[in-house]
């Protein structure tokens, strides 16, 4: 048989953008060969809204609201990459007590974004939305925080140049301690369900390696990149906010496959509660939630007129880094507002990961590079 | 050296336990047997009951009036117009009479038209916090549901409206922090003509 | 820890004769048609590492310039950013491609050729990303006009 | 007693001596086939709602609450909102083909219940080669599959099922291996005579048979496309598989013959292995071991637990004794618990990959069931305790040499880095 005979045999399948499985308006052009990927190019932009030109015409403050929408399930670490992005930018002290809400506000989301993320991973693999219903119940309890907190569940809108916008209502700690005291139990309740199980150890060992030099070079970043065994964690490596005060280890993957990915997930959950014990222990109320320039800012955006000049901040985004690259020329609105999406660069060595792969790991690759295509396609 | 099997076997067990959670017998069962257990039914029957929303939730914005509807906070300043991020605020105003002066209501200009499009909305709570007024706070209400989506869902200044009353109702602790703030304000403005009151030393 | 500005300056300028750079606010100024070299020294040349190129984007300044700018850390040696800005004319702007040396520019340079229109010369697959095949204009340039949904 | 055991064979005898003897015999036929066509939907339906409410009660969830009371007449919803929805086929579809395959799919799901002993004396059609048509007819489903996938023309249905024959075909070997011991041991390929050969004690409690119902049950789950196996209509992979093109009715009638053949298979492997419609015919030595068990587990419990727990005992003791249960009850019990099985493995894994679904088939079940034959054969073959030890051994053996074979080394033990 010719090589042309061969190729004929190949078939062509579009997964997305209507599949259950591609985590929105997503498209993989898939070439099989009989169940085997050969070939397969995403294909993004449905959800495309052009959030940096939204972001170029609004005020720095005006953007808050938008980058909720950016992963949805993370907002409040959304808020709080412009947010340092901005301070960067404008040299604008942060609170001490902001800066204690605004970490315990990260890691709560990071929390609810792995148990989720997980919950859909096994989803991606046939469990009938058992894993994913239970993360659902425990993200439920966070997202009682964060309307608490911020008044609304998913679009918080919270973080500010500065601190926060409010300070957490009377009783939020003690509830979030207790949140954090019985969390370790849902933990041990979801890995009992999955860590052992030797369907899902057949399922993902082995299965979408990354490796660590093809990681770094093709700019992965989250648990992605230490799923694949590179020591990079950017709440470490820039000790930004006050990160550097809290003793976390950083989990790493050794083999850099879907397991790893979802191991270094839930190791992450259990580093998370120690960041948010240590920080719920030492906050304290000697200062107000949001510093005064802050507070000027949140109540007339347009008086701020950061000098002429470019930042790029970053934070550790439960999706790998989030970064915001800010242009300013003195006006209140930013000339460049530029983001770093985690799922979107995450994606470009998904092809790589799915070739000699079947149909059926690129689903659950896919499902452990942990994307939202509100943050992909912007 | 783990035996093959034992994982699943586990994952059923937990699976098994979360199915007994849901009924009483079954709690009793696990209760029997050594395992403590709670109620595993989290669903919330919507129509029949509802979530209890915490004194923060916000939904769509209103506009505050402190005694009759025509005494409105609002002066028609057009901020929140301005810094409203998806542009969903629309403000005609403020009133004036035929010779192009500032009619006044409660010795404040008021606005003519005052629509918020709820279509476009996003319940950022930007328009409160820009609002030197106090004048346009979050609502909880959250049954808009409408088959059209231009005509029910923009509201003018009428649906908009509601008292200081009610907004105390829903939100007491921020209720009493903007009316400590107008009363600050009222305070520092107002009494030019009596006598100031003694400096405080400690006041900077 | 990364050297001064200045230093990696003299350093490449000394690792790669007839390179000129410039430094301009927080970064350095590249030629386009010295990127490639500058880059690849930056990341094989042990004294910076940088091994990963984090944000790779345009910036339109009208009417006659164009930027693209990039933002490596090391993730060995652990620091970082160096930024580096290709000045380019706005109309046709061409520049190197860099996905042979990070594989992660390659969505972000369709990204950029997409919103901004810089040609990335050696791209792999350089078409439209975010909008669609068909569309025309580059959307995040400052000249873009909106088309009126309501009107 | 025996009234209530035979209720329906009384009536039904009831009910046709009333006519005159040359109607009898159609008028026989003509019941039993009325019965079962009117309860297979039946039994789909409420299938259908005891899935969900299970699979809601595993997932802390309610369930159908709404339409009825606890949503006992969702199904009867569901299936008027099939009846009354579009029913869409794709252009460039086999319309002929694409019409033909759900019903295709259906037929032999309902032909199937012809030959389950519902009860003593409650089978509708006693075959003397039950075993044979058994296999023979709940094959004919894959055609069907095929049919459908491929009249949609739609890749995914396509791929769905080729994936579905595959497995169809590598799951009857071992399927029907498993039940040659049967055979083997009862002489007898009627479905009444196998069951009536477990009144000593239950083949589950062989050797051979506990491994003869596992590869049989496990087949058999694969034969029906269900979690774990539930590779043909893989929704996160196939969107739906062979029956992503389908709506409306003949969507109903593709689920219809899902949950229609997955209760035959449970329906099945109580009757072949179960013990059918027979109470537990637990040896004494085993419910004196049992007892024995729980006493010395009742040391830890409460006072009252403990007091009601001996009270349940004796009384199941005595009932056990006295039989009073129906048998078509025992039988249903029995299938419904096995089919609660069924949706705690679905609540509960996620699914196998194709290969690794084959692999499963080929490499385990496949060898397994083959050695089974072996070993009831030595059960049958030698005195009461050395041939069950020598049974039972030599299944642990060449399970355990399976295992190591087939073991994928990949399924290694990972310790992870705490970086700082």
């Amino acid at each position: 048989m010719s090589q042309t005979e061969l190729d004929a045999k190949l078939l062509e399948v579009n997964l997305g953008p209507q599949h259950p499985s591609t985590h929105g308006v997503f498209r993989m052009n898939v070439t099989l060969d009989g169940e085997t990927i050969v070939k397969l190019k995403p294909v993004v932009g449905y959800l495309h809204r052009n959030h940096e030109q939204i972001g170029e015409r609004a005020t720095y403050i005006a953007s808050f609201p938008f980058t909720d929408r950016l992963d949805y399930f993370c907002a409040m670490s959304n808020n709080f990459g412009l947010a340092l992005a901005i301070e960067k930018l404008g040299g604008i002290a942060v609170s001490e007590r902001g800066e204690y809400l605004r970490v315990i506000m990260a890691e709560l989301t990071r929390l609810l974004n792995h148990a989720a993320v997980t919950g859909f991973l096994l989803n991606d693999m046939g469990a009938f939305g058992t894993p994913l219903l239970y993360a659902f119940r425990e993200r439920e309890k966070i997202l009682d925080l964060f309307e608490a907190a911020s008044g609304s569940r998913m679009m918080c809108n919270y973080v500010r140049p500065g601190g926060v916008r409010q300070d957490v209502p009377p009783g939020w700690l003690d509830q979030a301690r207790r949140l954090v005291e019985e969390f370790p139990r849902f933990l041990d309740e979801f890995e009992a369900l999955l860590t052992e199980n030797e369907i899902i150890r057949q399922r993902t060992q082995r299965v979408g390696i990354l490796p660590k030099e093809l990681a770094v070079n093709a700019s992965a970043t989250g648990p992605l990149l230490r799923g694949s065994g590179v020591n990079y964690d950017i709440r470490k490596v820039d000790g930004y906010s006050i990160y550097p005060r809290f003793s976390f280890k950083v989990p790493l993957g050794t083999v850099g496959d879907v397991y790893d990915r979802y191991y270094v997930r839930i190791l992450e959950m259990r580093e998370s509660l120690k960041i948010l014990q240590q920080a719920l222990k030492e906050i304290n109320d000697a200062s107000p939630a949001i510093s005064p320039k802050g507070l000027a800012l949140v109540k007339a955006p347009r008086t701020f007129r950061p000098p002429k000049g470019e930042a790029y901040g970053r934070i550790e985004a439960p999706k790998g880094e989030l970064g915001f690259y800010l242009v300013s020329d003195g006006t209140p609105q930013p000339y460049r507002y530029h983001i770093r999406a985690p799922s979107f660069i995450n994606l470009t060595i998904l092809e790589d990961m799915c070739l000699g792969q079947k149909v059926a790991d690129a689903i659950i690759i896919l499902g452990s590079i942990d994307i939202v295509m509100g943050e992909v396609d912007r | 050296m783990t035996i093959l099997g034992v994982g699943v076997l586990k994952g059923l067990g937990v699976t098994l336990k979360t199915f007994l959670e849901t009924y009483p017998w079954g709690r009793v069962l696990l209760r029997a047997v050594g395992i403590p257990s709670a109620n595993g039914l989290v669903t919330i029957q919507y129509p029949d009951e509802r979530q209890q929303h915490s004194e923060r939730f916000r939904y769509f914005p209103f506009l505050v009036y402190d005694k009759t509807p025509d005494d409105l906070r609002c002066v028609s300043c057009k901020i929140c117009e301005q810094e409203c991020p998806p542009a969903c605020i629309h403000i005609v105003g403020p009133a004036k009479d035929e010779q192009g002066r500032p009619l006044k209501a409660h010795g404040r200009t008021y606005p003519v038209k005052f629509d918020i499009d709820m279509a476009i909305c996003m319940s950022c709570r930007i328009c409160v916090d820009v609002c030197p007024f106090d004048a346009i706070e979050m609502d909880n209400q959250y049954e808009f549901a409408s088959p059209d989506r231009f005509g029910r869902l923009v509201f003018d200044k009428q649906q908009l409206l509601k008292s200081a009353e009610y907004f105390k109702q829903i939100k007491p602790s921020e209720a009493a922090e903007v009316d400590a703030r107008l009363a600050a304000k009222q305070a520092k403005t107002a009494p030019p003509a009596k006598p100031a009151v003694p400096p405080n030393p400690s006041s900077a | 820890m990364l050297p001064p500005l200045e230093e990696i300056k003299t350093t490449l300028e000394q690792l790669l004769p007839g390179v000129t750079l410039a430094v301009e606010g927080i970064a350095l100024l590249v030629d386009a048609k010295d990127l490639t070299a500058v880059c690849r020294c930056l990341k094989d040349n042990e004294r910076f590492g940088l091994d990963y190129l984090a944000d790779l984007t345009a910036v339109d300044y009208p009417p006659d310039r164009m930027d693209a700018v990039y933002h490596l850390y090391s993730m060995a040696q652990r620091h970082g950013p160096l930024t580096l800005k290709v000045k380019l004319p706005r109309t046709n702007p061409v520049v190197a491609s860099v996905t042979p040396i990070w594989r992660g520019a390659e969505f972000q340079e369709r990204e950029a050729y997409d919103l901004y229109g810089v040609a990335f010369e050696g791209h792999p697959d350089l078409r439209r990303i975010l909008m669609w095949e068909g569309f025309e204009g580059h959307p995040m340039r400052k000249d873009y006009v909106v088309e009126d949904q309501d009107a | 007693m025996t009234s209530l055991d035979q209720l329906f064979v009384h009536a039904a005898n009831t009910a046709l001596g009333l006519l005159s003897d040359r109607l009898r015999p159609w008028a026989s036929i003509a019941l039993r086939i009325g019965v079962i066509a009117a309860a297979a939907p039946a039994i789909m339906m409420y299938l259908t709602l005891y899935e969900r409410k299970v699979i809601a009660r595993m997932q802390n969830r309610f369930g159908p609450t709404r339409v009825g009371v606890y949503g006992l007449l969702q199904p009867l919803s569901d299936g008027l909102k099939m009846l009354i929805k579009e029913d869409v086929v794709p252009r460039g579809a086999d319309r002929l083909l694409h019409l033909i395959a759900p019903i295709l799919a259906v037929v032999p799901a309902i032909l199937l219940f012809a030959v389950i002993p519902f009860g003593r004396r409650m089978i509708a059609v006693d075959l003397n080669v039950g075993l044979l048509y058994v296999f023979a007819v709940s094959s004919i489903g894959s055609y069907a599959i095929f049919m459908g996938g491929w009249a949609s023309r739609n890749k995914f249905s396509v791929l769905g099922a080729m994936r579905s024959v595959a497995q169809l075909i590598s799951y009857e070997v071992p399927g029907v291996l498993s039940v040659v011991a049967i055979i083997m041991v009862t002489g007898t390929l009627s479905l009444t005579g196998i069951v009536e050969a477990q009144a000593g004690r239950w083949f589950v409690a062989t050797p051979w048979g506990f491994a003869g119902c596992l590869t049989f049950f496990l087949s058999g789950v694969a034969e029906v496309n269900r979690t774990p196996f539930d590779m043909p209509e893989a929704e996160s992979e196939l969107v739906a598989g062979f029956h992503t093109e389908y709506s409306g009715m003949k969507f109903a009638l593709w689920y219809m013959a899902e949950f229609l053949e997955a209760f035959a298979v449970c329906a099945f492997t109580v009757a072949f292995f179960l013990g059918g419609w027979q109470g537990p015919a637990i040896p004494f030595w085993a419910l004196a071991g049992l007892l024995a068990a729980i006493s010395a587990a009742a040391a830890k419990l409460p006072l009252p637990v403990r007091f009601v727990g001996a009270l349940a005992s004796a009384g199941a003791g005595l009932l056990w004794r006295a039989e009073p249960i129906p048998s078509w009850i025992w039988f249903l019990g029995k299938t419904y618990a096995l089919f609660f099985v069924l949706i705690w493995f679905r609540g509960t894994f996620p699914r196998l990959r194709a290969d690794q679904l084959m692999g499963l088939a080929w490499k385990f079940l496949l060898p397994l069931a083959l050695v089974n034959i072996l070993a009831a054969g030595l059960w049958s073959a030698m005195p009461f305790p050395v041939g069950t030890a020598l049974s039972a051994s030599l299944l642990v053996v060449s399970a355990w040499a399976l295992v190591r074979l087939n073991h994928p080394a990949q399924l290694d033990h990972r310790t992870y880095v705490l970086a700082d």
